[in-house]
């Protein structure tokens, strides 16, 4: 079976599991509009300061929501002991690996949906539609490269028992290349673009998304030698 | 045991008369710069902190490469020494920084990107020191300080080239043309200081961490996980 | 008084150069300290 | 067995290959340009009427002769120029003690309806020279151009124009 066979057949387990037990889903939208609803405490009502703080709230939200999806996603592996199963089967760990990103990356795309409305109506931000699309890309782009890094450390740190202290701690630093790219080019998408930046940003924030995911590629195998 | 004289304790006094050397010329022989004053003195512990954080993590970097590699425990050991060392260094180039900007910038704190990827720097390599302080089973905990050295060390690239790549408030590296003959002495000279100081410290660090693996291996080696981590690194 | 220079500015690097010596003698305590511990028990 | 081994093998490869050559994308494929910390005072002044009350950082060297204090000590007027244009700054803030003519400086703030920059954060950025009192003491304002790292991108304009 080719890795790629091998990371689909790793996709489509998850999406099933996924689709069998929405709560998880659920829960995670819901933290993500908690966490939306929080930030416009930040900057009180004051709607100017918002709309120039839309972009990094909806980012933010994206990324604090990531970090509960992320140690959920092991978690399900560790129950049951499922993880020593799959590595039983001839799964090569690369294709578990790019697997598990991408899955990840497709389950915070589905928060798009729900948290960008929310987002523009809590902050009173208007947007044609070729901005949304604009933003859609963007999204899955912050969304692949949360994953990329995210899913090595949820791998590492989904035994450990301070798991939810670690994975935030190792990940947030790491991430925040991409957190830029993606505040700043959302930021200037909601807010306009005078100077056209955004597609420099957007390289930045597709650049790292490639970074991560070849490098993390290159060394989950050895983090899960060690059995996760 | 006996207690002979080992070669870094005398690396370490070296590094430290030297460090009195160069800081001394430093601070009372080499001529106050014309527009900065006394202040540009901090340069003198400021960019050889610089340095050696960067060797350090550099060198940390392909320790980590080895460790994965061999599974062997003494890599282990000077890789989390390398990291060790290189954060304390970085996190005395933040203040000193800090320090200087005030004096000369007008601001304690910028968000330039030099600034801020050195403070992302010893964020990320502060995280593999906590990952390892949580991990209790010897092996497992060397492959992931690997790993995470591994991936901390996109970032070391990224602080020494972004005043080039990028405009930013920070200037860019000097260099023996753009620095008076009589300032380069006392730099020079921290600079080795700080860096033979820098070996002694990453030898105790890994003293350190070969004494405590040879103890947990005397230690029942099932030992249940204590809560929290008692393991402090 | 020479517009555009720092005049004085030693409190500045007392300030940096202390910050130095108090880490490095901090960190150089705690690694004796700490291999001291672990050689004994 | 060895297969596997190989093809691992060839995927460390690529996926060094692939990291390492992104980096390098980012570091010379001209992102960095749109990337900017601060904008020269020509980029501000193409941009018009755009630029109006967004909060932006401008970075240039200060034009000699146009540092003016007001009677009462509060305010300070100055320009910022990067040799092409040259943008007046209003501020009320103390300017560091290496604030003088023809020093680099950025400034953060936004531009006024009579198309002033108004600041409350001036920050002094010093070059890489680091020299004793009185060697080249001469106010060499194409040395200090080159800390604004304006100097590239000009020189890159100057090779798009020409061919």
């Amino acid at each position: 079976m080719s890795l790629f066979r091998q990371a689909l057949t790793v996709v489509r387990k998850d999406l099933l599991l996924e689709w069998r037990g929405k709560g998880r889903l659920i829960s995670v939208l819901l933290f993500g509009v908690v966490t939306l609803l929080l930030f416009s405490f930040a900057v009180g009502p004051d709607s100017t300061l918002m709309r120039a703080a839309a972009g990094g709230f909806l980012v933010l939200a994206l990324l604090l929501s990531s970090t509960l999806g992320l140690s959920e996603s092991f978690r399900v592996e560790q129950e049951q002991r499922a993880i020593e199963g799959l590595l039983l089967l001839p799964v090569d760990p690369i294709a578990l690996y790019y697997g598990k990103t991408l899955s990840n990356t497709l389950f915070l795309m589905l928060l798009a949906p729900v948290l960008t409305p929310v987002a523009l109506i809590l902050y009173s931000v208007q947007l044609d539609l070729q901005g949304l699309a604009v933003l859609l890309g963007l999204w899955t782009l912050a969304a692949a490269g949360l994953s990329a890094p995210g899913t090595l450390y949820a791998a590492m740190t989904s035994r450990l028992q301070s798991q939810d202290v670690l994975l935030p701690l190792l990940l947030f630093p790491l991430v925040i290349p991409v957190l830029m790219g993606a505040v700043k080019s959302i930021t200037l998408i909601l807010t306009g673009d005078p100077m056209s930046q955004v597609s420099a940003w957007a390289t930045l924030l597709a650049s790292f998304a490639i970074i991560y995911s070849s490098l993390c590629g290159l060394l989950f195998p050895h983090a899960i030698e060690e059995g996760i | 045991m006996t207690r002979q004289f080992k070669w870094d304790s005398g690396l370490g006094l070296l590094g430290l008369l030297l460090l009195f050397v160069g800081s001394y010329i430093g601070l009372f022989v080499a001529p106050a710069e014309r527009y900065m004053g006394e202040t540009q003195r901090i340069m003198y512990v400021h960019v050889p902190c610089a340095w050696n954080a960067m060797l350090l993590y550099t060198l940390a970097f392909i320790f980590a490469i080895v460790s994965l590699w061999t599974h062997r425990p003494k890599w282990d050991a000077v890789t989390t020494a390398a990291v060790e060392v290189g954060i304390v260094l970085n996190a005395l180039l933040l203040v000193q920084g800090s320090i200087w900007a005030r004096a000369t910038w007008g601001v304690w704190w910028d968000w330039d990107v030099r600034l801020t990827t050195s403070l992302i720097m010893v964020l990320l390599f502060a995280g593999v020191l906590a990952l390892r302080s949580f991990v209790h089973d010897a092996g497992r905990r060397a492959t992931w300080t690997a790993i995470a050295t591994i991936v901390a060390f996109v970032d070391v690239p990224l602080v020494y080239f972004c005043v080039r790549w990028w405009r930013s408030l920070h200037q860019v590296q000097s260099t023996p043309d753009t620095v008076a003959p009589m300032m380069v002495v006392p730099l020079r000279i921290n600079a080795f200081a700080i860096l033979f100081l820098a070996i002694w410290m990453m030898a105790q660090r890994v003293r350190v961490e070969l004494a405590r693996r040879a103890q947990d291996q005397v230690a029942e080696p099932e030992r249940i996980a204590p809560i929290g981590g008692s393991t402090n690194a | 008084m020479p517009d555009g220079v720092i005049v004085g500015g030693w409190s500045y690097v007392i300030a940096a150069y202390s910050v130095t010596a108090a880490g490095l003698i901090a960190y150089a305590w705690s690694l004796v300290h700490r291999r001291r511990k672990a050689e004994l028990e | 067995m060895s297969s596997e081994r190989n093809r691992r093998r060839i995927l460390a490869v690529a996926a060094i290959m692939v990291a390492a050559g992104v980096l390098a994308f980012l570091a010379f494929g001209g992102i960095g340009e749109n990337l900017v910390y601060y904008w020269s005072p020509t980029e501000l002044q193409a941009s018009g009427e755009q630029a109006q009350g967004a909060t932006i950082r401008l970075g240039g060297l200060v034009e000699p002769g146009s540092i003016q204090h007001s009677e009462d000590g509060l305010t300070l007027k100055f320009a910022v120029t990067d040799g092409e244009a040259s943008i007046p700054i209003n501020t009320t803030s103390v300017p560091p003690a290496m604030f003088r003519e023809g020093v680099g400086v950025v400034v953060e703030g936004s531009v006024n309806r009579a198309g002033e920059f108004e600041t409350q954060r001036l920050l002094v950025k010093h070059d890489n020279q680091y020299q004793a009192p009185g060697e080249g003491e001469s106010l060499d304002m194409a040395e200090m151009m080159k800390s604004m790292q304006f100097e590239m991108e000009k020189q890159d304009k100057e090779k798009e124009s020409a061919e």
